[in-house]
């Protein structure tokens, strides 16, 4: 960068330790914003499903409840494989860090596959976002969970391309931990979404 | 500094047998739920799911991302977005259920 | 220049209970500030540059006193605003019911005896009229500055708003919620009329506005029509296009319709126009015209096109 | 309190270096309080011409001067950028960016790199603005539905440009927090932090926690102009209020977003120029934490006579009470440090009183409109028009303008002009008080707001009222001349004019890079001023 010759007279603003627990509360302070950009679908939720909890329970039939099963199984796997993957590299064993990312990012992309089956399975029914509350909601949280795993996805491969290039180590991995945390809030938010759509509708 | 020394803190590793009987009771817990779905207990339906979905919430957040070794100033943060979500839905509903229908 | 606008309703004087003990409270508050302000800037201007200052961090029992008093003067003022709010939503049982409809950008009212009226609601004094209002379009809010109150108006529910109006005569009717272009001209006038002009007007036939439509010449008349039933909220006299195009000129022009043709704006196509506007759509404008078919009667109608027609 | 100079012949000043590229790539927290600075400067510029406009068409009853649409259109972009690029970002940005870690003792804030994304996204922001305004949207700043939902303007630009804002304001309260709690110098206990970091610390929180839900409600207006979701159209069984529900949720609190920072600025200004420490700290302190978690409970005040039940407007109105309770403690506080003070009527100082006069008009008549009865005449008059802009004008544009004078010397190393920059604050405030005083008459008269054209019985008061937008304006474009010129002839700037004990004076004006050659040791609070009684210690 060009400001690099002026901006670094005195090296790092932080000594590593609160760089790493600054890093740490700030990532936590954006999971909370995540928890309330969803927290208005959840409460259109609570509201229309309480007004039309016969929409909501014939509709919900209408979606694939295995598929949604399955799709939770392959979520918490992955986040496990994720937090494995940090105490890994805590433990200095890159390489086992970097295949448990790996298999992470595979559960990611099996996730959104699988979505991608659902989400065709309902156009061809002619269910769009427009179709009625019910699958506004069913398309807007699970759309919206979905730009989240493509994020989480986009800086898990980041992450895991520099693990492979020995980045991180037992010393040093910030990033990482960061990136288990967004993994885990995406989730976490599923957690909440697969029963309210998929089982009590 | 400001930070109080967390540096014991940082060093808990969570080791890989925690984690996997967390993901075993997380399964478990997601078997019950999808069970209990296919059973009509009324409006303890969305009880039980919510009750169960929380639960395995808390122990994503508690293990698989560390917040019970966290710092005073994490749990407050964590947990202060809820309480506000809270608000927003309660709020909303009073409101909502507690207009004057016009005849 | 008065300070507020007459009381006219049964609720009017008591709201202004509550903005009077508001402003006093205000006032007392504003003037102590303001004053020690003041005081103090002048007292303890800084005249040398060296001056000593004593070393005062604050005093608790002070923290208390100006939390305490506040807070309880606060709690009052909740208290007596809720009640007459309470007094103000809820409706008695012998109260009159009219429909009133907002949309873009009129009103429309719709009486127990099958009177429809634009713009003009007619209520009698003294007796408790409530109003059971919804919207055909976005959100309106139905002010009534004289009586008071207010309450929007919602499309897909309806809601209600009451008042005893006092005192005989017109009182302005604003659109106080923003609902597009026409939101300013969304006027009304509500006319008290007193229990035996109520009779008369009551009894009159179905489709007439009130005892106004006399006799005035039909050019005046239809100027008369042309503001009082909203009109004016799409149509201009000027030329300049609002919502609808303007009348200037519109009398005996070809106008060029939306499907491509044209016609000669005649009296039949004004006619038309105003009783089902939807059959021929001018080209440019949307086909958002409301019919006027019930709501002006015949000679209204002639009245307005007469109007029209000196429009040139 | 540290006194920390540096040797003068490694100081090298943070403006120094030229060009575009490096102030658009800098991390340096003050570089970017100043791009911050200026960006927002130019909107309030641009948003108060429209104003001027506004006020001109209001002149005559008629809608004469522009028609009815433009009207509405001028009325949306002034409330909208006024709001969301002005003022959220202005003073919570801008000086919260340049203050922060100069008066905690810190060289930088937590995640520079974030600090100067945020910026960056604050422009995307303001490019989907401008590409919005071919064709503006008319709905007012409050986007209500269903309106916002079926007109044929570009609502869906200028919603997508509000939301990408938000997330740098997001981001930029999210830097502050840690900063705050990570960054601080040793010795910086929270009770002796300025009172300016407790207020950017609790405004962060409000923009932490409050924007995300306007994101999502603009988004849902987003998708149902797009994808013809209807959670807010009824004629798809959705509902109208829900959507102010949510707007509220967030613009209640964006309220005193813009305030909090402001009394912040305030409680920096009084003690330093009437030379007392801060009479009752720690109740300003938390009476700021106070105001931001109450603030989150009073949202439905703004919508008592939208349909809203009984119940919720009881429950709201009450709590709306409370939030008067924290304010009316700093008032009195601010107003009590004056006693026995060695008071000198410097322009900045001449704000922060301006403020405190305004501030409690404002404050007031908010009292007015929260309480039930009277905000059922009150609601969507001019009155609300003129009690939002005592409290955002009188509140945060004089605390604005109060802290570009007092730390203009510091962050410019330059002086202005100081006997125009009284006049400029004579003219503003009379001229303020000539444009807005009318319309709380107005408004309890019944006028109601975003009318392009009126009823004649208001013409007087109306035009009284476009009158004084010419003197308050004639007094911005004064102080705006006043303070551009000092940048290019004034004097050079002393550290410490005015001797202040804060952090931020004892280092060069303008400060050097990385602020503190040696991180301070900090020992006391900065409100050390006046002598102390034998007996103390
Ligand atoms: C800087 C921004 C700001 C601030 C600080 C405030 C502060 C307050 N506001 Fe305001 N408000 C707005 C900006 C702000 N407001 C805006 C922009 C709108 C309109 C939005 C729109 O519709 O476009 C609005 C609208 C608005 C409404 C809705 C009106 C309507 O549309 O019908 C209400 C209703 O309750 C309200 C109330 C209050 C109250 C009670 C306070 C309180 O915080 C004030 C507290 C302060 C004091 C009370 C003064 C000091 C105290 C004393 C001197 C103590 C003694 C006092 C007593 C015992 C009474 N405001
Ligand atoms: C920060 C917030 C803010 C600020 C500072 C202002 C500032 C001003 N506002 Fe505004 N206003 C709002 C926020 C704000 N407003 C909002 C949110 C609304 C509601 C919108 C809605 O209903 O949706 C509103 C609505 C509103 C209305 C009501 C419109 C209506 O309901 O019909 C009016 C009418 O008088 C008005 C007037 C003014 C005036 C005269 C100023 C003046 O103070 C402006 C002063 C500034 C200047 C005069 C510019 C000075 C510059 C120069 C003179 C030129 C110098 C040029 C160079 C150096 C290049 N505003
Ligand atoms: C809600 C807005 C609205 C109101 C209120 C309204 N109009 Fe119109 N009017 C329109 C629009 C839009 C058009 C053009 C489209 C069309 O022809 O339907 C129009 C067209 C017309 C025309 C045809 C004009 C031409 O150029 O051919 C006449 C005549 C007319 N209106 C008369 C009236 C009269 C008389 C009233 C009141 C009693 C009235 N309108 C009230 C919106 C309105
Ligand atoms: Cu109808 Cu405004
Ligand atoms: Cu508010």
């Amino acid at each position: 960068m060009a400001e690099a010759d002026i901006e670094q007279p005195h090296g790092h603003h932080m000594d590593p330790a609160t760089e790493y627990s600054s890093s740490k509360l700030g990532m936590w302070l954006f999971l909370g914003t995540e928890i309330l950009l969803f927290g208005g679908l959840f409460a259109a939720y609570a509201i229309f499903h309480a007004r039309f909890p016969e929409m909501f329970y014939e509709q919900h039939l209408e979606l694939n409840r295995t598929m949604g099963a399955i799709n939770t199984c392959v979520l918490i796997f992955s986040s496990l494989t994720m937090a494995m993957g940090v105490s890994a590299i805590k433990l200095g064993r890159q390489k086992t860090a970097a295949i448990l990312i790996l298999i992470t990012i595979i559960c990611g992309l099996t996730f959104g596959v699988i979505k991608y089956f659902e989400y065709s399975a309902k156009f061809s029914h002619h269910i769009y976002p427009d179709t009625s509350i019910f699958f506004s909601l069913y398309f807007l949280m699970t759309g919206l969970h979905m730009i989240h795993v493509f994020i989480g996805l986009g800086i898990l491969a980041v992450v895991f391309v520099l693990t492979l290039k020995g980045k991180f180590d037992a010393k040093y991995n910030t990033p990482i931990e960061m990136g288990g945390l967004y993994w885990h809030l995406v989730d976490l938010i599923w957690i909440y979404l697969f029963p309210l759509l998929y089982l009590i509708g | 500094m400001a930070s109080h020394s967390h540096s014991e803190k940082h060093a808990h590793i969570t080791t890989y047998k925690t984690y996997l009987i967390v993901w075993a009771a997380l399964m478990v817990l997601t078997v019950i739920t999808v069970y209990v779905s296919y059973v009509d207990f009324g409006t303890m339906n969305v009880v039980i799911a919510m009750a169960v979905a929380s639960l395995k919430a808390a122990l994503v957040a508690l293990f698989f991302m560390h917040l019970k070794f966290e710092d005073s100033i994490t749990w407050v943060f964590a947990i202060f977005p809820l309480g506000l979500l809270f608000l927003l839905i309660t709020m909303t509903f009073v409101d909502t259920f507690t207009r004057v229908v016009v005849p | 220049m008065t300070w507020i606008p007459e009381v006219a309703s049964n609720l009017a004087g008591k709201v202004d209970g509550v903005l009077l003990t508001i402003t006093l409270l205000s006032l007392f508050f504003f003037v102590l500030i303001t004053v020690i302000l003041v005081v103090f800037a002048i007292k303890y201007k800084r005249k040398r540059d060296d001056e000593e200052t004593p070393y005062i961090t604050g005093s608790e029992p002070l923290e208390i006193i100006w939390t305490v008093i506040p807070s309880i003067l606060l709690i009052a003022l909740f208290v007596y605003g809720f009640v007459v709010y309470k007094e103000m939503r809820n409706p008695p049982a012998d109260a009159v019911d009219i429909t009133v409809t907002g949309k873009q950008w009129l009103w429309t009212f719709d009486y127990y005896n099958g009177k429809k009226t634009l713009n003009q609601l007619y209520v009698e004094q003294n007796r408790p009229v409530r109003l059971v209002m919804m919207s055909d379009d976005v959100l309106h809010s139905f002010f009534v500055p004289g009586f008071r109150t207010k309450q929007d108006v919602l499309p897909g529910r309806y809601v209600q708003l009451w008042f005893t109006p006092t005192k005989i005569g017109t009182f302005d009717i604003f659109c106080a919620e923003y609902c597009g272009t026409g939101h300013s001209v969304m006027l009304g006038k509500v006319n008290v009329l007193s229990p035996e002009a109520y009779d008369i007007w009551e009894s009159g036939l179905p489709g007439e506005g009130g005892q106004s439509v006399a006799s005035l010449p039909p050019a005046e008349l239809g100027e008369k029509i042309y503001k009082e039933k909203g009109c004016n909220a799409c149509h201009s006299v000027d030329g300049s296009t609002l919502v609808g195009p303007s009348f200037k000129g519109v009398y005996d022009h070809k106008v060029e319709l939306a499907d491509g043709s044209q016609v000669d704006a005649d009296e039949n196509y004004l006619r038309e126009s105003i009783l089902e506007p939807q059959a021929k759509t001018v080209k440019g404008f949307q086909p958002v015209m409301p019919s006027f078919k019930g709501i002006l009667s015949d000679d209204e109608v002639t009245a307005v096109i007469a109007y029209i027609k000196t429009l040139k | 309190m540290a006194n920390h100079t540096i040797a003068h012949d490694v100081y090298v000043p943070f403006l120094e270096k030229k060009g575009f590229l490096s102030w658009i790539l800098t991390t340096d927290h003050k570089r970017i309080g100043i791009l911050y600075l200026v960006s927002t400067s130019l909107f309030f510029l641009a948003a108060g011409i429209i104003a001027l406009l506004m006020r001109f068409e209001l002149l005559t009853p008629a809608s004469d001067f522009v028609d009815p649409h433009t009207y509405n259109v001028l009325f949306t972009l002034h409330g909208s950028i006024m709001v969301f690029f002005f003022i959220v970002p202005g003073l919570a940005a801008s000086f919260g960016n340049f203050l922060i870690p100069l008066m905690i003792g810190a060289r930088d804030v937590a995640f520079p790199k974030l600090n100067i994304a945020s910026y960056w996204i604050y422009l995307l922001g303001t490019a989907i603005l401008l590409v919005g305004l071919l064709k503006p949207a008319d709905t007012g700043w409050t986007f209500y539905t269903p309106y916002s939902a079926t007109t044929n303007t570009d609502v869906v630009l200028m919603t997508f440009g509000v939301f990408v804002l938000g997330f740098s304001s997001i981001l930029t309260g999210l830097n502050f927090i840690v900063t705050t709690h990570k960054m601080r110098a040793p010795g910086m206990t929270w009770h002796r932090l300025p009172l300016f970091i407790w207020a950017s610390y609790a405004t962060s929180i409000l923009q932490l926690l409050a924007t995300p839900v306007v994101g999502i409600t603009l988004l849902l207006l987003i998708t149902e102009r797009t994808l013809g979701v209807g959670f807010f159209d009824p004629a798809k069984g959705g509902d109208p209020i829900l959507f102010q529900n949510f707007f509220w949720f967030y613009s209640h609190p964006a309220v005193y977003i813009m305030i909090i920072p402001a009394m912040g600025v305030i409680s920096e200004i009084i003690p330093v120029f009437s030379r007392k420490p801060i009479f009752g700290y720690k109740a300003i302190a938390y009476s700021s934490l106070g105001i931001a978690f109450i603030s989150f409970l009073v949202w439905a005040h703004h919508m008592f006579v939208s349909g809203i039940s009984e119940t919720a407007a009881m429950i709201f109105s009450f709590l709306t009470f409370l939030v008067a309770i924290p304010t009316a403690i700093k008032v009195f506080n601010w107003t009590a440090t004056l006693y026995k003070g060695s008071i000198q009527l410097h322009s900045a100082m001449l704000y922060a009183l301006g403020f405190i006069f305004l501030f409690t008009i404002g404050g007031l008549t908010g009292v007015f409109l929260g309480a039930l009865a009277a905000d059922v005449h009150l609601h969507d008059t001019y009155f609300v028009v003129a009690h939002m802009h005592y409290v955002m004008i009188g509140g945060t544009v004089m605390g604005f303008f109060g802290a570009l004078h007092f730390w203009y010397p510091k962050w410019f190393g330059k002086m202005f002009n100081e006997t125009v920059a009284k006049i400029a604050w004579f003219f503003v405030f009379v001229g303020f008080n000539v444009t807005f005083f009318p319309q709380f008459f107005l408004g309890v008269q019944g006028m109601p707001r975003r009318y392009a054209s009126y009823p004649a019985e208001f013409e007087s008061l109306m035009s009284l009222s476009t009158y004084g937008s010419w003197i308050l304006g004639f007094g911005i474009l004064v102080m705006v001349i006043n303070l551009l010129s000092g940048l290019i002839s004034g004097p050079k700037a002393p550290e410490n004019p005015y001797n202040s004990l804060s952090l931020e004076w004892q280092i060069p004006s303008p400060p050097p890079h990385e602020n503190f050659e040696e991180i301070p040791q900090v020992t006391d609070w900065t409100y050390g001023y006046g002598k102390k009684k034998e007996l103390e210690v």
